[in-house]
């Protein structure tokens, strides 16, 4: 690659990193106002992981994320307009205000949720990736989880039927190190992840999760055996959430000592560094630059917040609405997208 | 129902001799044949042939990627299900017993009847899931539950459950053109029913319940193991001179009031014939129901004849005296038609 | 109920205030403290403090050993609960909430509602299992669905809904001294409840349901979640003059027919709350049964106040319009009270 | 061990292995003769497993089982006549006639079932090694299950629970390469079960069990293992049955061939011929013994037969006993054998 590439790729990276931090951190604050309800969880600390991974994919290919998907349905390009109107539960939003926080969906980008029942998209995952094994579609299904969704049967069935099946699935666990209060040594009799997915036979490898270049170059490789193999693959992406577990968590079960050390290991500080070390970027460019694009996020984020804020609320009368579906309603074709 | 017409060219051949399991096998079979968007998975729907026999020779005639056997992980199957009907194929899900589909009731309920309503609006799962629901074979208490009741109590899902050939034969080809989910409740003890049916289809609908047989004097409303039972006590009862409409819910969710209401507006009188445990049956939905919409027309207490609430035992004895028989049936109408008016 | 008695010796300190949350939280910390062989498992229960933060300060006070934090495996805990009780442990196992407890369904209806009976009475599970039901919250589909009507159809398993400070202090002694299974639902939106308490907890019994509010116009029957908005709505139905009789259910499995029926016969008409979706829903039950035990006794339809057929939506004002509300209890009692006799 | 002692242990096993065989034999019999109903699932080939396993149990051990447990119930000394009786129904049998094949239980031999429902036993295995844990108790639990079970997310969440709390476990699986009709190949994306169990933190290894012997030994390092550590222990047991699934299946999903080479193995003769080969009887005293035995495990079937037949059904008036406890059942204990 050229100087130049490494640049963009570089503050490509770097600005969709900084966007997801700034939408959730107002998120936490739009919270706090209770203008954000129900379950809110932030991947701040985790962007790496988002912007790495969902970043890497074609349009063709498909993504299930979970309840902490903001960052990923933002790397998806799921307008973050449409994010924000989901959390106020606005009908414009990308749900049509009916999903909020943990189920942001977007059909056009083949974003399938936003899943609050934790491993409850692995074997959804599966699925759609043997339609895709069964039509041959060269698309490759992303399916996003925690170190916690690991523990659940979900997660065994899923990944053997996707070794054993041949299917198009690229595993991305997320292991942050604790599901909700449980730390991953009380969650897992054998911690490394990876291992164990290597286990049901398929390619498996750990990743540091809060080097995006890592995370990035790492789902190269891994979509790139998947199209070509047809087989499944496993990422385990280790990395770290700064914020407590949702909003309601008051975070009592890990130290401050713990959290800092992770936060000397910020993936957006990070990167920024990386373009002054490998002499891409002069220090006091890299500051300037993202300055300038905290200035166009924030205004990204205050255009999403306005149009949220001014978005109509679904008509009561329209409550049963899409429980089924009605006449006029789109049919499902072989394509979803 | 137009929505889901079965295309039916009305031939003059002379009827065949079937069951309800080839009659189930043959639907399958056409729609396998006729739409390369449906496949079938499930344990052993391959090479064993089906737990129940009902898919024998399919594979031999459609391939391993189209009858696909899978192994023991409900959860994962009925899921992967769910993700290939969201990317717009038209996947049958076979769980062997409604007792093993606790295990994918997860993914059935926060899944393929929820992400329609929760995308709002954008995705659809035309999913058909069947399993074997019922006791009377000595399975004892872990294969003999009847929890479809709980199944028609979830929004978003169509349950259907054929008590007749017909409906074993008809009943598929429209649930696969439903565009949402639908849960296909087969009792055990139908498989080997025969009779005869027309060579080619008839279209059957999938959103109303029907009169089997008409009366006067009491409705005796059941479904799938019970539908027998409930024509079985008409006849006795139209012995001692006591008229019994019987009617087959067929479809358990959404209930088709309608055809309730106006024959029990007709009788005054009603009994519920329902294989599950009493408390919570869907019985119970049905007397509801009744009330709500014919109560003064009701000139008794709607009945209920129900399953003993208790886990199926094993033995022969045991096992009848749990679940409804002909004669609880006759019985119950003596004392709605007996009750004072 | 003589069967589950809780030693209480009358003091006379000031009654103490507290919130059902703080009241769970010490009913639990009496169990603990008491027997030995109790001792509470689930998905952080200690560390977290609960998710809900029942638990919160026991596991510094009882040790890892008797609060113990599970990994996200709801099947294989609820069944190490099973398998623990099975060896005469008292078990207390935490399921977050109802959606999730569908990945356990099968340990409680094929192992732990199921054992003593398949075995000829040689087992007994002593466990007991909570699990917070309910919306209200903002909490979207997958975390906010009343599914307690399907556990109290389940024979073998006694089901509890404790919607006082009383019930949430008092119902887990005797639910431990159960020698059988006991589910014990806590809705989401009565953790912070406040009021006053006893200094000793008061034995409370789980067989039967409470009176809350006398009244002889019509019979409100609610429980859990429902509780409060009856008692509202009844306050809004005296204003008018109608005099509303409120019944706790309380115990939701086995429902106890006796209470239900003296008021219904009493009122002569009724209004079932419950959040549930509609179809299926414990209401229905309750509906057939008074039907069955008091038809005659009624003058109106007995009315279903329910949620609506729907995966809870996220945004306030369809949740709020997806769930009963004091004016439709108000306006199905007035539809009771105003209709012909 | 001496020599006597040698013959003592041989023709122990092989006894109580002749004694299964014959029991099952004549229990398909009385299926085709509609004396017993229901599933049926015959153990005939896999004795081995039931004699080499349990018959190492000492009594405060606790043993889960599964629907094929005839033989497991036998080996664990539960009467020959409450089993028999049991599958006819009557209020004799092991489980009050009950439970049927598929469900035989003996709270006083720790025998808890008979479990149909695949995998769901493997919690409940768990939970009774809690209990133990939790009170000192230095009994171990087998659970038996199958190569299908191994599929079921049940494995994945009770193998992590039994690794990570430090449970006396004996996890056994009876791999009998076939779940129903889909062969192991088809369940699993890899088939080395006992190495994918290792993978969980535990000590694991593949026993050839169609030599009870190996089985007995394995058996008792693994069961010497988890009573001193206090940790689980996985062992699968490389099996095969020789007739179908149950009484119902057909069996078109394997071939004579297959089924003759495993016959080839069948562990009754194979450990007879050992006794004979090790120089431990002479031929001739082989066969007369075995035909000694023969006689006499015949006479045990019949006389269990024929008191089964003689036992009175429970009345129906009994019909909803002990769906919960009534005044007068017993109370369960702290040890509930
Ligand atoms: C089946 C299920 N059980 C429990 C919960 C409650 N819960 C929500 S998130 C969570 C922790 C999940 O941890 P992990 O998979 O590591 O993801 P993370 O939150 O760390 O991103 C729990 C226990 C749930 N939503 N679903
Ligand atoms: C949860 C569940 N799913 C399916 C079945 C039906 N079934 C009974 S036995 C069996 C095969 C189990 O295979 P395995 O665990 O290898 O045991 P084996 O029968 O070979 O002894 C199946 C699919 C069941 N009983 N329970
Ligand atoms: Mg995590
Ligand atoms: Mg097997």
């Amino acid at each position: 690659m050229t100087e130049e590439l490494f640049v963009e790729l570089f503050t490509g990276l770097l600005r969709e990193m900084i966007r997801i931090r700034r939408f959730e951190e107002t998120c936490a604050e739009l919270y706090s106002a209770t203008r954000i309800r129900g379950f809110l969880h932030l991947c701040i600390g985790e962007e790496a992981v988002a912007v790495g991974v969902v970043g890497a994919l074609s349009d063709v290919d498909a993504v299930v994320s979970t309840y902490r998907e903001h960052g990923h349905a933002l790397a998806r390009g799921v307008p973050m307009e449409a994010v924000m109107a989901e959390m106020f539960g606005r009908s414009t939003g990308c749900s049509g205000g009916r999903g909020g926080s943990m189920h942001l969906f977007d059909a056009t980008r083949r974003f399938y949720g936003g899943n609050a029942i934790v491993a409850g998209g692995l074997p959804v995952a599966v699925g759609l990736a043997l339609a895709d094994h069964l039509t041959s579609d060269p698309a490759v299904t992303v399916c996003l989880f925690g170190d916690g969704a690991f523990a659940e049967g979900e997660f065994h069935e899923s990944a053997n039927l996707a070794a054993l099946w041949h299917l198009p699935v690229l595993f991305c666990c997320e292991n942050n190190r604790y599901a909700m209060g449980t730390a991953l040594a009380r969650e897992h009799a054998a911690t490394d992840l990876a291992t164990r997915a290597a286990g049901y036979g398929m390619v498996a490898w750990a990743v540091d999760g809060m080097d995006v270049l890592a995370v990035r170059e790492a789902t190269e490789r891994a979509l790139a055996y998947v199209r070509d193999s047809g087989q499944p693959c496993f990422l385990e992406l280790r990395t770290y959430r700064f914020r407590a577990h949702s909003m309601y968590d008051p975070d009592r079960y890990r130290s401050k000592d713990e959290i800092n050390r992770w936060k000397e290991l910020d993936p957006i500080p990070a990167l920024a560094a990386r373009l002054v070390d490998q002499e891409l970027m002069p220090a006091h460019d890299v500051e300037q630059w993202m300055a300038g694009v905290e200035g166009e996020v924030d205004a990204e984020i205050a255009a999403a917040v306005a149009a949220a804020d001014a978005a109509p609320l679904e008509p009561v009368e329209h409550l049963t609405r899409f429980v089924t579906t009605e006449p006029g309603d789109a049919r499902p074709g072989v394509r979803a997208s | 129902m137009s929505r889901h017409p079965v295309t039916t060219a009305a031939r003059t051949e002379a009827p065949v001799t079937t069951t309800y399991r080839e009659a189930l096998r043959e639907a399958h079979r056409d729609a396998l044949r006729s739409d390369p968007r449906v496949f079938l998975l499930g344990e052993d729907v391959g090479r064993y042939g089906g737990s129940f026999a009902v898919s024998l020779g399919l594979l031999e005639e459609f391939g391993e990627e189209r009858v696909r056997d899978t192994p023991l992980s409900e959860s994962a199957f009925t899921g992967a299900g769910i993700g290939a009907a969201l990317r717009g194929l038209r996947p049958i899900v076979e769980i062997m017993t409604v007792n093993f589909s606790l295990l994918a009731l997860d993914q059935i309920v926060n899944n393929a009847a929820t992400l329609r309503h929760m995308s709002g609006g954008q995705l659809s799962v035309p999913l058909v899931i069947r399993m074997t629901t019922g006791a009377g074979r000595q399975l004892a208490a872990q294969h003999s539950h009847s929890l479809e009741g709980w199944y028609a109590s979830i929004p978003g899902i169509r349950v259907l459950a054929p008590a007749t050939l017909e409906d074993a034969r008809g009943m598929l080809a429209p649930a696969l053109a439903d565009p949402d989910p639908v849960v296909i409740f087969e009792h055990g003890s139908l498989y080997n029913l025969s009779g005869t049916l027309p060579v080619d289809p008839v279209a059957v609908d999938i959103s109303t319940a029907a009169v089997r047989r008409s009366g006067t004097d009491v409705t005796l409303i059941a479904y799938a193991g019970g539908l027998g039972k409930a024509l079985e006590a008409a006849d006795a009862l139209a012995t001692e001179g006591i008229s019994a409409e019987v009617i087959d819910l067929r479809v358990l969710r959404p209930l088709d009031d309608a055809t309730i209401t106006a024959s029990v507006s007709r009788t005054h009188r009603a009994v519920v014939v329902d294989e599950a445990w009493r408390t919570g049956s869907l019985a119970a939905e049905v007397v509801a129901r009744i009330v709500e919409q014919a109560f003064y027309e009701l000139d008794a207490p709607v009945e209920r004849v129900c399953g003993a609430e208790v886990p199926v035992p094993y033995p022969h004895h045991l096992e009848e005296a749990a679940l409804p028989q002909v004669v609880d049936v006759v019985a119950a109408a003596h004392r709605a038609v007996g009750a004072r008016a």
